[in-house]
């Protein structure tokens, strides 16, 4: 009975060709339309500044755009499965405000206080995973309980008075070069590398997917649905507390509003990206450039001479019109 | 009939989407007071017809006459005013809203233009569902509304419109026997009002009973139109798939093996009450039964997917107290769902990744994917089911009703399971592809695998099951031999003995 | 009979009251018992009128959300709305009710942009409000170099802090807009549509309605919110600050889903208004108990995640109650 | 000439901290009344350490003259809106009496007239509202120090070069005189251009984030001339990260503990140290002896001091205590 148990070779008896859909050009283009866009705005701003191509400015650039994407990269996370999290941003200044806790108030080494915040993201994400999977709540409303309960706990534990003044071993994460490069650049590179193979290669990075796709067939396909919820949240927790390693690093020091202002770039990177909110589509390359434009064009208008109060402004714009330029390249095909 | 001008005349109409002609120049025609069927394998184009009948679609080539006038600017607006109403295949009720705003949804009575007169919305829908025959408080939401008499609020909806031409696209797939008794006597009605009614159904009964002509499409296109009472069904049918059906059900022979799956006295939820049952290797258990006595929930409870309690739950020689998909799965069982859309399919995933959905964590044991093994195991059910086209790439939301059920059954086979669970394996598939499942059911058996399938359809029950168990209420009533004739089986469903 | 008036009382408290006005009780009543000063005349006044912003916001963001949209552009607006308005009553000697018109049309326009964003060029609404949000922070903050525009003319402070027969003008103003919602929602064919267009959007767009339209009124609607917001605010301040309504969007939002509309195609006008004044309220009375601001946040935050996992679990016991009915 | 203005300042300091000191003794000789008071604190924000030293010093004096202080501030920085609504409820509350730092001076006005209406006094610290009434506004002349700090600048400077300056929360009476401060001093000095001036909302974060942007713009900055210590600090950090703190010089505004301590290790030039625990706590004490009848000072004058390499070593604790 076991060896009749294989239809394979009974079966394939027709031969039939697969089809290998050649991509049409307006495919290409489409897929290539972000990244299109990110050079076009490059290539716009370095013909009004030169300063915009010179190496220390791109390095400049990267750096800036290291805590945004590493942020943004944990939200990835969460639209593939259908999920949002509103309370990464409070993630960023609670795990912050723990590691700056660890370095100034305790005798505790550097490193623990890296172990610490992550450990802070790990858990918070654990809590908003278990309210979406077991409670049940839809993900803005878990999340955006969490957005508070984060906020809450960094007054908490900061009191009255912000955390300043780190070890240099610990700044070195934000300021620090290796080989002549920023740390935080290495840093995005590493997640990136690495969140880019799990989602591509691995069961449960495919499984994210599936749930995005389609929860109940995600079920019904054996996919321990919990499970892989909460690990997305966990790991978009932990993606959150190293974006707030770097900021805090960076800055010298904490306070309970670092992190808020990075929620919105973090739902709009993955969104220009080309991850779809709606789950089961996108990738780490699309948020990368996705964040990269938004800083990019603040970085133009800063050499440009624009003045900051109409930045917000044509961040605005720029958002609007490049999810508009997606949309099309999508319906075109 | 003939001699009068039709109420409609859709001529050489087309509509491209992208990547699929799926109207190519079709013609079409209804006249008062007929019943024209419309049929056709899934995917020939019937929906998208009379979508663009009813202004849902923009037509690409093709005109549209109604009592001979030629239609110049056509919308869902336009259709109405020109009434056409459209009980589409797909949901279109709001759920949390009451039956009464959602009869009238678009054409609301006002109180001086501005306000709503929910009094005599409410008056009106209760008429109009008492002639129906639904007993259904107008004012109640659709959420608290069964299956059937969510369908039977379209019917209504529709029927509010006082349409001249009305057209019913599935709808008896989710009513009972009663409901569709009802429904075809409100058809027989309209008919006497001279309405014209095009009546889309895979159900090939129906069209013998209702229907006054009959239209055939295939691919896109029209492959005839004829008179009821002037072609058998045999015809239709090669009409439909393009060539004869000589075998409908292929099973013959059956040596069964030991026993795969044993429950006894397993309660789920509350239609699962008492489930005694047995699947030997080698065999196609059939579990037949009335809408609603359970046999789904049975299914979803073995496998894990409902909460449940049973005396004994006994698979591959192994007894379980507790399972889940994910146990299930390796385990070596599974379940092809009811509602393949709901349960089965990742609509916006690629062929091959549906394809591998289930069997990844048996080929990747370690979590790690190998891409060159996964597009061969695709590459694999896609010859080895046919599916169409066989483009690995392919999103399988653009594929046609019977090649995703194909897809379905493929992921399912790829993780190779013993038991396999098929709950309505041919629902709402077009003849061609209900023979095609029908014979790798039957492989599959012969090659050792235990089947339980689950069907409300009478034939596919008889002409496939070794066994037969029959629900009612919850609890297994009977078991039959193969050849016990249907009068008895259904005897037995409906609790009589 | 008398199992009959058990389940119409338990209908009563689990279905038709929203659940949040039941947690809004109990900590109404732990407020007034720890602190003489919460419940008293002037304290209602006071919230009347420093609620009226959010309150007004959570009307506007509560049909969009219907839609099943997402409002994150309101806090932002209102500011803009609130400089436009101080604007051209300083700079153009514009007389108050003229500002206040124009208020409204700022609000109206940007809820519009909004919509078109969303209908149009199919941007999620989570975004396009986004984008709209930075193009309203940009301009409230461009227009006058980020400063703050002040010397309002003396009577336009009535609007934020007089009374009209006894009662504040802001609390009018949430009556009005409330009753404008209720209305638009309940008794028009606007509101039926607003429904459908969270239920089943397809389904409007088949009875031949211009889903789209509708769509983007609902956007406006929300804009107008911010528009007449703004007024209050500005009133109460007697001053324009380009970003003083920054962060009001996230409130505003959390009274919404509060309110128990976090399904799309689900929430009432009364909802939103109940979630608006649970946040405010808390908010009140922990300032009132003088707990510290960097204790306060914690425990709003628990409260709050409290308040809506509660809510979610009775809505599922009605839907299983629900069900076992149709069962019998 | 700045070591004289250090000195200057100086012995005035003492004078303040004299003058404040037998007040505390007169409200603790007095019998406690019967009914202890209720003061509301709200400040601007929470993510400045100069908030929690004004706390510290109203809190002492409370304490000192058993009154209980409750201390609020908005929870997003230096947000009008919420501002408004912590005092709103503090007057719902009944406290028996309010010192505030207003967020907006403008913007401010009505909420002070409604406590005023509501019948309890208000005492300013630190920043001056535009209307309304006050029982004493206690503050540093933040015009007259910045100009102090920022001649101080132009010395080190030489006279010539390239300066950026960071401005605080626009519509703030503090950042409105302290930028008048800079911009008349510079206009004495014809060498001096000014490549910038941008808000950074006296926040670190933003210093951090409008430097990095500024430092692309212009790859020669001389000089930073920063409305407060935590924007200073900020641009410390962005300097620092661009190995360009060697090439430019950072000056700040308040004494905050880790800025003194920039000071002492040369990443900052010099600050001007305010003492906030002092105009917290001299409002506090402007309170209690308004409601006692006393006769209170419409305007309590803390003493500015120019924290320089030079004097750093009389702040040795604070700079401990940055630690
Ligand atoms: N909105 C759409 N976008 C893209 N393709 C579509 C769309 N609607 C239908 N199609 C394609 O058009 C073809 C005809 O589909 P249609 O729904 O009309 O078939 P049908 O005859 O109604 O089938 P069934 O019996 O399964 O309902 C199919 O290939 C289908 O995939
Ligand atoms: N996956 C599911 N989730 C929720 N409800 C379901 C599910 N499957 C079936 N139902 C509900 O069960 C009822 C149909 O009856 P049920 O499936 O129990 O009986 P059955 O004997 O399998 O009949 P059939 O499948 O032919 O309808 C419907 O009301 C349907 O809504
Ligand atoms: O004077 C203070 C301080 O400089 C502080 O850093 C911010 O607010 C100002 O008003
Ligand atoms: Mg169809
Ligand atoms: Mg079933």
């Amino acid at each position: 009975m076991n060896k009749k148990n294989n239809l394979a070779e009974t079966e394939m008896t027709e031969d039939v060709q697969l089809i290998h859909e050649k991509p049409s050009i307006g495919k290409i283009l489409s897929r290539f339309s972000r990244l299109g866009a990110l050079l076009l705005l490059c290539i716009g701003i370095s013909l009004l500044n030169q300063n915009f191509l010179k190496v220390s400015n791109l390095i400049n650039v990267f750096r800036q755009a290291a805590p945004q994407i590493v942020i943004s990269l944990g939200m990835t996370i969460v639209f593939l499965t259908g999920g949002i999290d509103l309370s990464l941003g409070s993630v960023v200044t609670m795990t912050s405000v723990v590691s700056g806790y660890v370095l100034t108030q305790t005798e505790l080494p550097w490193w623990f206080a890296i172990i610490a915040a992550i450990g802070a993201g790990a858990l918070s994400g654990f809590v908003t995973g278990q309210l979406i999977a077991i409670v049940k709540l839809p993900s803005a409303v878990a999340s955006y309980g969490m957005l508070w309960v984060g906020r809450g706990l960094a007054f908490a534990i900061m009191g009255a008075s912000p955390f300043f003044s780190f070890p240099d071993s610990f700044r070195y994460l934000g300021r620090g070069y290796l080989l002549g490069i920023p740390m935080p650049i290495w840093i995005v590179a590493i997640i990136a590398l690495i969140m880019g193979w799990f989602l591509k290669y691995t069961t449960l990075g495919r499984s994210l997917y599936a749930i995005g796709a389609n929860p109940h067939a995600a079920r019904a396909s054996g996919i321990k649905l919990s499970r892989t919820l909460v690990s997305a949240y966990i790991i978009s927790g932990m993606l959150a507390a190293i974006g707030g390693i770097i900021l805090a690093a960076r800055l010298n020091a904490v306070d309970q509003d670092m992190g808020a202002s990075f929620l919105l770039p973090a739902i709009a990177s993955p969104v220009m990206g080309g991850t779809s909110m709606a789950g089961g589509q996108g990738g780490v390359a699309g948020t990368i450039i996705g964040s990269l434009i938004m800083i990019i064009v603040t970085n133009g208008m800063n050499l440009l001479g624009i003045n900051s109060l109409w930045q917000q402004l044509v961040t605005g714009i720029v958002v609007v019109l490049s999810v508009w330029l997606d949309v099309i390249m999508r319906k075109r095909n | 009939m003939k001699g009068n001008t039709p109420l409609l005349e859709m001529k050489e109409i087309s509509k491209s989407f992208p990547g699929v002609k799926a109207l190519d120049h079709v013609s079409f025609d209804l006249f008062p007071g007929e019943v024209h069927v419309l049929v056709g394998e899934n995917g020939a184009g019937k929906s998208t017809l009379m979508k663009v009948l009813a202004g849902a679609y923009p037509k690409d080539e093709g005109e549209i006459f109604i009592n001979g006038e030629t239609q110049s600017r056509w919308s869902p607006t336009a259709a109405r005013a020109q009434g056409v109403a459209m009980v589409y295949q797909e949901f279109t009720l709001l759920p949390f809203r009451s039956v009464a705003e959602n009869i009238f949804l678009g054409r609301e009575k006002t109180l001086a233009g501005l306000f709503l007169d929910k009094a005599s919305m409410h008056q009106e829908a209760g008429k109009i569902l008492k002639s129906i025959g639904v007993d259904v408080d107008p004012r109640v939401s659709v959420l608290e509304l069964g299956v059937a008499e969510q369908q039977m609020v379209e019917i209504a909806k529709a029927l509010a419109m006082d349409a001249r031409i009305l057209v019913l696209d599935e709808p008896t797939s989710a009513l009972s026997l009663r409901e569709i008794e009802q429904l075809f006597s409100t058809v027989a009605k309209l008919k006497k009002n001279g309405v014209g009614i095009i009546y889309i159904s895979h159900r090939m009964e129906e069209l013998k009973q209702i229907g006054d002509r009959v239209t055939v499409m295939r691919d896109g296109q029209l492959i005839g139109t004829r008179e009821v009472a002037d072609i058998t069904i045999d015809e239709v049918i090669t009409m439909m798939i393009g060539r004869e059906i000589n075998e409908l059900f292929p099973r013959h022979h059956c040596q069964p093996g030991e026993v795969a799956l044993s429950v006894k006295g397993m309660k789920s939820g509350k239609k699962v009450k008492n489930v005694n049952l047995e699947v030997h290797f080698g065999e196609i258990v059939g579990l037949s039964g009335l809408v609603g006595s359970g046999r789904t929930e049975t299914a979803r409870a073995i496998f894990g997917l409902d909460h449940m309690t049973a005396d004994d739950l006994e698979i591959l020689g192994k007894k379980y107290k507790h399972i889940d998909p994910s146990l299930a799965v390796d385990i070596g069982v599974g379940l092809i769902p009811e509602d393949r859309r709901r349960d089965g399919l990742f609509p916006i995933l690629s062929m091959e990744k549906n394809l591998v959905m289930v069997c990844l964590r048996k080929i990747f044991p370690n979590g790690v994917m190998k891409p060159s093994v996964e597009k061969k195991t695709a590459t694999e059910y896609v010859k080895k089911f046919d599916i169409q086209p066989p483009a690995l790439d392919r999103i399988v939301h653009h594929l046609s009703g019977g090649n995703q059920q194909k897809v379905v059954i493929g992921k399912w086979l790829a993780a190779k399971p013993r038991v396999i669970i098929i709950d309505e394996p041919t629902r709402g598939i077009d003849v061609g592809a209900k023979s095609e499942v029908h014979s790798f059911m039957d492989r599959l058996a012969n090659s050792g695998h235990a089947i339980l399938m689950i069907s409300s359809e009478m034939p596919e029950i008889l002409g496939m099951s070794d066994r037969i168990y029959v629900m009612h209420e919850g609890k297994v009533a009977g078991e039959f031999p193969r050849g016990t004739d249907s009068e008895e089986i259904l005897r037995c469903a409906m609790g009589v003995n | 009979m008398k199992a009959n008036n058990g389940k119409q009382l338990r209908q009563f408290i689990l279905e038709k009251v929203p659940t949040v006005t039941w947690i809004l009780i109990v900590m109404m009543i732990y407020f007034s018992a720890s602190n003489s000063n919460f419940l008293t005349f002037a304290n209602a006044a006071n919230l009347c009128r420093q609620g009226a912003i959010l309150l007004i916001l959570c009307l506007g963001v509560i049909v969009v959300k219907i839609t099943g949209g997402i409002e994150l552009s309101n806090g932002a607006v209102m500011s803009l709305c609130g400089m436009v308005l101080a604007w051209v009553m300083v700079n153009m000697n514009m007389p108050p009710y003229l500002a206040i018109i124009i208020s409204m049309l700022v609000g109206i326009l940007f809820g519009t942009l909004n919509g078109i964003f969303v209908t149009f060029m199919g941007i999620p609404s989570f975004v396009a409000t986004l984008g709209t949000q930075g193009i309203a922070v940009g301009l409230a903050l461009g227009m006058n170099n980020g400063n703050v525009i002040g010397g309002l003319p003396e009577k336009f402070s009535i609007i934020g802090n007089d009374n009209f027969l006894n009662i504040p003008i802001p609390l009018w103003a949430i009556i009005l807009v409330f009753i404008l919602t209720s209305v638009l929602l309940n008794k028009t064919p606007f509101g039926v549509y607003v429904y459908a267009l969270g239920g089943n959007e397809e389904a409007l767009k088949l009875s031949g309605k211009p889903a789209w339209l509708y769509k983007v009124l609902a956007y406006s609607y929300s804009g107008l919110t911010a528009g007449i917001a703004a007024c209050i605010l500005t009133s109460r301040n007697m001053a324009a600050q380009p970003t003083v309504g920054l962060g009001m969007e996230f409130e505003a939002f959390a009274g919404a889903v509060l309110g128990g509309s976090y399904i799309a195609g689900k929430g009432t006008a009364m909802g939103g208004v109940l979630g608006g004044i649970f946040i405010l309220i808390l908010r009140n009375g922990l300032n009132i108990l003088g707990i510290p601001t960097y204790l306060q946040l914690a425990i709003f935050g628990t409260v709050l995640i409290t308040a809506i996992v509660l809510s979610t679990l009775v809505e599922r016991r009605v839907q299983k109650m629900r069900d076992e009915e149709r069962e019998e | 000439q700045p070591a004289a203005a250090a000195e200057e300042a100086a012995p005035a300091e003492e004078a303040a901290v004299e003058e404040a000191a037998p007040a505390e003794d007169a409200a603790a000789e007095e019998a406690a009344p019967a009914e202890a008071l209720t003061f509301g604190l709200v400040t601007k924000a929470l993510n400045n350490p100069f908030w929690e030293m004004v706390h510290e010093g109203s809190l002492k004096v409370a304490e000192a003259n058993n009154v209980e202080l409750l201390y609020l501030a908005p929870t997003k920085a230096n947000n009008l809106e919420e501002q408004t609504r912590l005092v709103d409820d503090l007057i719902a509350k009944k406290v028996d009496g309010i010192v505030l730092v207003p967020v907006d001076s403008t913007g401010i006005v009505p909420a002070i007239e409604r406590a005023n209406e509501a019948g309890i006094p208000v005492a300013l610290a630190n920043t001056n509202a535009a209307g309304g009434e006050v029982i004493t506004f206690s503050a540093v002349e933040n015009y007259e120090a910045m100009k102090i700090l920022a001649e101080y600048a132009m010395e080190t400077l030489g006279g010539t070069g390239k300066v950026i300056i960071l401005e605080g929360t626009a519509g703030a009476q503090t950042a409105i005189d302290r930028k008048a401060g800079v911009d008349d001093t510079i206009a004495n000095y014809p060498d001096i251009e000014v490549l910038a001036s941008q808000t950074a909302d006296f926040q670190r974060a933003q210093g951090l984030t409008v430097m990095e942007n500024l430092l692309q713009a212009y790859p020669e900055i001389d000089a930073v001339i920063a409305c407060n210590d935590e924007m200073a600090l900020g641009a410390v950090e962005a300097l620092d990260a661009a190995g360009r703190l060697g090439d430019t010089m950072v000056f700040g505004f308040d004494g905050n503990n880790d800025a003194l301590k920039a000071v002492s290790e040369d990443r900052m030039v010099a600050t001007c140290f305010q003492n906030p625990e002092m105009q917290g706590g001299d409002a506090v004490q402007a309170l209690i002896d308004y409601i006692a009848g006393k006769e209170v000072p419409a305007r309590i004058q803390t003493t500015a001091i120019l924290v320089t390499k030079d004097n750093i070593a009389d702040f040795a604790d604070k700079i401990a205590a940055a630690q």
